[in-house]
């Protein structure tokens, strides 16, 4: 089927679909399949982290003290909220209210940067603390502080390698979250053809239920 | 019904938010001071652990069940959905039975005596 | 008066197939049409299993002499990883699956296309682009970690462009997601009317296990190699013991994915002989439901058993224990397939044209790697004979004999469907000849070799084994001969080859009932299936003049009942693509 | 290499006591396997010759699928691997529990070579002479990758891992020179990373032994830099006193308990935060990177000379974690277990001489 230009609205379904409905159970379920392979692609990451936790309880514990666990509270709620509001306009994607949709969608939007900056003075905390390895380590606290777990670098490395892929995974995101924006203040959405927004909405809650795990385990477990 | 309504959304944001608080205060918890036993910092970085882990699993599946609409989808989503975490369960069950039993002291024999493999 | 059998396209200009609808490049490259796809991905594994079997064959060469004198270690080294990596990730993984499964598994379930065609396009570029890294890794100078990658050698000792042939790994893995998401995808929603799970065919049901593992286990290797990466890169010790690291998690994470992936490689092959066995000895599958039923079972249970990799590894004794006991679970469907295909054997019509050759061929091959396994499987023989020619000989015998086997028969079997035209019988068997007869020269020695003690991966052994290496070299060129043959009267019959009637095999299946080469929306009308997968023993006598054998299923007449609002119109007319 | 000249031979020497005992399991999976092998070959020819198409039309009579055969040989197949598993298993039981009383040597592997060191002192490159009939214990670690120390002959193979020990044993059966060949991957000369196994007979081995001038043993170098980096401070009085330790079960402060094996005192001294004993602070400093390897082995003989329990299994289990486990061989067990006989010496436990599974 000649599509004449991308967004093209059109009645039909794409041609190897026999109609919209099946099209819309088939992107969903597409999705689905590709957020099992990011269950596991982070998967990896989380069997490692708890193989070293084993290993090294106290460098962990004393890890997880190091990390600001107020930052990543508030990281979370910001998270949680961005998405809320992206459930609400999935809602009203449904409703085929295209001013609703672009409004909570820049609620998701900003909500997104917002987690995104904190995450970046985090970093920067971190960074004038001499805590990242290989880059800028020191084995004692900066200013005379007591000396650092030999196995800290370790934590520290996992607390980098899993919350700059959740960073990555968060721009892609917005990044596809802007083209949906676009998509919606053209009109091109209806009660029967919305799913694309259903279907980035799935992305975001994904990208939001991995760090819902990875707040936990990498700032709470403190003992 | 086969979509939620915004009330539902809002009731489950408002749980996640309020288990967000319950798992923070959770981890403050003085555990290592509180337990009688003599490995008070064992036990209480096992009860951390499994308490930060329960509330992010409730916290997970809120949002896949409502925000995620998986308790509205057809059954191919519940598998689909469930393969993923369950192979990762697999990966992490597996690969921690190999590092828990290493320089295990080994089940002892009919005697009483450790059996003291190697490694 | 002779009467004249009913031609459906009798008065009616000829219609395009999906090859002559189109002959611009761009309408090649930039093709959404699962069939040309396939034979894209066939032309690239093609390449990739020449660069991998050039490897082999000096590889063999050098093993000619104790102290090896053709290669230097270095060179040796090399040459093994690269023919680890090209034959595991280039060709082996991609072969059935995106080869034959992205061509037949629209046809054989009455689809139209792939569920996601621009992604199946994507993931073809994905594998081109990932082998361009590999290939480049090579051309630099190579690398020589052994496709396995082990740390600390891999991210602290080894100064060989490991970086880049990871790289080329890690996005060839995309390409290997994508080709499973849209098998799964498409044999879930875009099966037509009547064809339930129960009438799958049995390739559908072993590509489709395929699919499950390819998404399930491809991410794991992925961030495994990223993580691999950042160590070597930026020495952070994830892997490296004097900082806190431990060698053995690596092994742990890249073979979670590196035994599914061996079951990747294995169970599209079965898929393959599923099919051929039925058709080449007009028997309905024995026992359908268990063959399908061992397959999932296989990709399931093949994600419990890595640890038999790493028994003498330094893992603890429970641990190996609990992975000697599921590996030995996972054994058992193989063997409930190897039964049900002989027991389909007994009492047919059995004719031993190429494909059969090979089918039958796989299962002698197959059983004798995978009863291997269960020597592997026993930790104390696997103690004395893990990283010796012993297992190179079972990964062999169960790949090169079993999944390579697999795809020839495969290619020869849906050659007429594919290009439209018939192969020569005679060279076809002669090949497969070869090859059987090559292979067995080749690998078998290495079996002795392997108890004897000889290790893997050495340029240069002691004497005694000189005899063995000697006859594996000599059947190794019988084996390159066996396979050249096929690239020969295969491209040859593309020219002059008779042209195949849309059923010459006279075998059941959708994708016989369709034109061959099959019109670029596959069938004319939507298909309706109303029996069972093989209904071989439905077949009514036919005339001689290769009318085919079959009743046409009701779809080439009936109309669509089940027309669901805002369904595509019935096109009749064909759309230019 | 004795009678390894011929060419057509099947099977490699067999020189230990596994040995005779893994080729018997070898034998029964070929004869199991071979077995159900050739009967599907036979099936598929005499099918395939039986059944061949006559004419282009013959439509054959349909199969009829039965499940009672399908239940058969999937039922019958798992039976005989159960088998196949429990005996795997319980050989590589024996293959990784020492007999008692084993001879220790230390292996270090480094990228190309094999450094051994008896508990003697003597040391040797790329060679291992061992007397017959007498369990040998190695303990193993690697300077840089990861090798594999494996004698063909004695069926025995295990990784050498660069962070910790591993450990493998065999009794060597017969006298002869065996091969010596590294089986994990680990560079370019990994092929020329071989040597020899040479059993002698324990005449021609203290023979031989006595005509090697030797080093000092470990366990005396040892002793001097157990001293000099001032280990006696702490060790001496207050800390977790070190004479018995090696080969006891020794509880740790998290709670569990843990065999004192090599690996353990190498943790302990090179990441010393790791595992402490219960009822002592964890103040021990870390030595790593101030150690060198051949340091910590020397260190870690010292620990066994000081006093090791006779054999693995001596002292048993700590019964309760408050009372500090680490006392001398054959000391009055805590008195709340009454129905342990108390331990006069330390073969007490050891099982009668008749039954010693003699591997």
């Amino acid at each position: 089927m000649s599509h004449l230009t991308v967004f093209e609205h059109d009645e039909l379904p794409a041609e190897q679909f026999e109609d919209v409905e099946q099209q819309r159970e088939t992107s969903s379920l597409g999705m689905w399949m590709f957020l099992s392979t990011e269950v596991l692609f982070f998967g990896v990451l989380f069997t490692s982290f708890f193989v070293y936790r084993t290993r090294w309880p106290e460098a962990f514990a004393q890890g997880a003290k190091e990390l600001k666990w107020w930052l990543g509270a508030t990281n979370t709620a910001v998270l949680l909220g961005s998405s809320f509001c992206m459930a609400m306009a999935v809602h009203a994607a449904s409703e085929a209210d295209d001013r609703t949709i672009v409004r909570w969608l820049w609620f998701t939007v900003v909500l997104g940067t917002l987690f995104l900056l904190i995450k970046g003075t985090e970093y920067a905390i971190e960074w004038h603390e001499h805590l990242v390895p290989h880059f800028r380590w020191s084995p004692v606290a900066p200013g005379a502080g007591e000396p650092r777990d030999p196995q800290l670098p370790l934590f520290m490395t996992f607390y980098f390698v899993m919350t700059m892929f959740h960073a990555l995974h968060m721009v892609i995101g917005l990044g596809v979250l802007l083209v949906v924006i676009v998509l919606a203040r053209r009109r091109h959405f209806t009660r029967e053809y919305h799913h694309p927004v259903e279907v980035v909405g799935l992305y975001w809650h994904f990208v939001d239920t991995v760090w819902v795990f990875l707040f936990p385990v990498l700032y709470l477990l403190r003992h | 019904m086969s979509h939620p309504t915004p009330r539902i959304y809002r009731n489950v944001f408002a749980a996640l938010m309020g288990l967000l608080v319950l798992t923070v205060a959770a981890a403050f918890l003085p555990f290592d001071r509180v337990l009688p036993t003599p490995h008070a910092a064992v036990w209480a970085r096992r009860i951390t652990i499994s308490i930060a882990l329960t509330i992010a699993v409730v916290k997970g599946l809120l949002i896949l069940l409502y925000f995620m609409h998986v308790r509205y989808a057809p059954r191919a989503t519940w598998a689909v959905a469930g393969a993923g975490f369950l192979w990762l369960a697999i990966m992490l069950a597996l690969t921690l039975a190999d590092y828990l039993t290493r320089n295990h002291p080994g089940i002892p024999n009919n005697r009483g005596e450790p059996r003291y493999l190697l490694r | 008066m002779t009467t004249v059998p009913y031609n459906p396209d009798y008065g009616r200009p000829a219609r395009p197939t999906y090859l002559s609808i189109a002959y611009r490049v761009s309408s090649w490259l930039l093709t959404r049409d699962h069939k040309r796809i396939a034979i894209l991905y066939m032309i690239a594994i093609t390449l990739f299993f020449t660069v991998g079997g050039v490897a082999a064959t000096i590889m063999r060469l050098s093993l000619m002499t104790p102290d090896g004198r053709l290669t230097l270690p270095e060179t040796y080294n090399r040459l093994f990883t690269i023919h680890g990596v090209i034959m595991v990730w280039f060709f082996l993984i991609p072969s059935i699956p995106a080869v034959l499964g992205n061509f037949l598994v629209p046809l054989m379930i009455g689809a139209r296309d792939m569920a996601f065609p621009r992604l199946n396009l994507a993931s073809w570029y994905l594998f081109v682009f990932g082998g361009c890294f590999t290939i480049s890794a090579l051309v630099l100078g190579g690398v020589d970690t052994g496709w396995t990658f082990y740390t600390p050698f891999s991210s602290s000792f080894s100064n060989t462009h490991v970086v880049l042939t990871v790289a080329g790994i890690f996005i060839a893995g995309f390409s290997s997601i994508l080709t499973g998401l849209n098998i799964i995808i498409t044999v879930n929603k875009l099966r037509a009317p009547g064809m339930t799970w129960g009438r799958l065919p049995l390739f559908i049901w072993s590509n489709y296990a395929t699919a499950v593992i390819l998404v399930l286990a491809t991410p794991v290797l992925a961030m495994t190699l990223a993580l691999l990466c950042i160590d070597r890169v930026f020495h952070v010790g994830i892997f490296d013991p004097a900082k806190g690291g431990d060698p053995l998690l690596f092994q742990h994470l890249f073979w979670f994915y590196s035994h599914p992936a061996v079951y990747i490689m294995i169970l599209p092959a079965m898929g393959v002989v599923s099919e051929l066995i039925p058709c080449f000895s007009r028997h309905r599958v024995f026992g359908y439901y268990f063959v399908a039923g061992s397959s999932i079972a296989i990709a399931i249970v093949g994600f419990l058993v890595w640890g038999h990799h790493m028994f003498v590894a330094g893992m603890s004794v429970y641990g190996g224990m609990v992975f000697s006991f599921l590996s030995f679970l996972v054994a058992v469907p193989s063997a409930i397939k190897v039964f049900n295909w002989t027991a389909t054997l007994y009492r047919g019509s059995i004719s031993l044209k190429t494909p059969m050759l090979y089918a039958l061929g796989f299962i002698g091959l197959f059983v004798m790697g995978g009863v291997t396994g269960l020597f592997l499987a026993a930790i104390a023989v696997d103690v004395h004979v893990t990283d010796t020619y012993f297992v190179v000989a079972h990964f062999h015998y169960i790949m090169v004999g079993g999944s390579v086997m697999a795809y020839l028969g495969g290619i020869h079997f849906w050659w007429p469907k594919i290009t439209g035209k018939l192969y020569p019988e005679w060279a076809g068997r002669i090949a497969a000849g070869i090859i059987f007869l090559g292979f067995n020269l080749t690998f078998f020695p290495q079996y002795v070799l392997g108890y004897l003690g000889m290790p893997r991966r050495y340029h240069a052994y002691p004497e005694e084994f000189h005899f063995l290496n000697v006859l594996s070299t000599a059947g190794a060129s019988i084996l390159a001969v066996g396979y050249v043959l096929p690239l020969f009267y295969l491209l040859w019959s593309l020219r002059y080859g008779p042209d195949a009637g849309p059923n010459p095999w006279k075998a059941m299946g959708l994708e016989w009932t369709t034109s061959s080469p099959p019109p670029p929306q596959n069938f004319e009308r939507t298909p309706i299936i109303r029996e069972e997968a093989y209904a071989y023993d439905r077949m009514t006598p036919q005339g001689s003049d290769n009318t085919p054998i079959i009743p046409l299923p009701a779809a080439a007449g009936g109309a669509r009942e089940s027309g669901r609002p805002g369904s595509r119109p019935e096109s009749s007319e064909w759309s230019d693509q | 290499m004795a009678g390894s000249a011929n060419p057509f031979r099947l099977l490699p020497d067999s020189a230990s006591g596994i040995a005779p005992r893994v080729d018997a399991l070898t034998g029964f999976l070929l004869l199991a396997t071979g077995l159900v092998t050739l009967i599907v070959l036979v099936l598929i020819v005499t099918f395939v010759l039986k059944y061949r198409r006559r004419s282009e039309d013959e439509v054959p009579p349909a199969t009829v699928s039965r499940v009672s055969l399908e239940i058969a040989w999937s039922a019958i197949p798992l039976g005989i691997f159960m088998l196949m598993f429990y005996w795997g298993a319980a050989l590589y039981v024996d293959l990784r529990r020492p007999a008692r009383g084993a001879m220790e040597i230390n292996v270090t592997a480094k990228q190309w070579m094999w450094k051994l060191q008896h508990p003697g002192g003597q040391r040797e490159i790329n060679e291992l002479h061992v007397p017959v009939g007498r369990p040998v214990k190695l303990v193993m670690i690697s300077q840089d990758v990861i090798h594999s120390f494996f004698v063909p002959a004695f069926r025995i193979k295990q990784d050498v891992l660069p962070g910790s020990y591993t450990m493998q044993w065999f009794t060597a059966t017969r006298a002869g020179e065996y091969h010596l060949f590294c089986a994990e991957y680990c560079g370019t000369m990994h092929s020329r990373m071989i040597g020899r196994v040479v059993a002698m007979e324990p005449a021609a081995y203290q023979a031989w032994l006595a005509g090697v001038t030797p080093d000092e043993p470990p366990a005396v170098s040892g002793a001097r830099l157990f001293a000099s980096l001032g280990c006696a401070q702490c060790h001496g009085q207050n800390g977790p006193t070190l004479a018995g330790v090696y080969g006891s079960t020794v509880a740790l402060s998290d709670g569990s308990s843990v065999l004192a094996d090599e690996n353990y005192v190498r943790e302990s001294i090179v990441n010393a935060p790791a595992k402490i004993v219960a009822g002592f602070p964890p103040v021990m400093p870390s030595y790593r990177g101030q150690l060198t390897d051949e340091q910590v082995e020397q260190l870690v003989a010292y620990v066994k000379s000081l006093g090791a329990a006779a054999s693995p299994s001596a002292t048993r289990p700590s019964p309760d974690a408050a009372v500090p486990v680490t006392r001398p061989v054959g000391a009055q067990p805590p008195d709340h277990r009454p129905d342990f006989p108390p331990a006069r010496n330390a073969t007490d436990y050891d099982r009668p001489a008749g039954s010693q599974p003699h591997p």
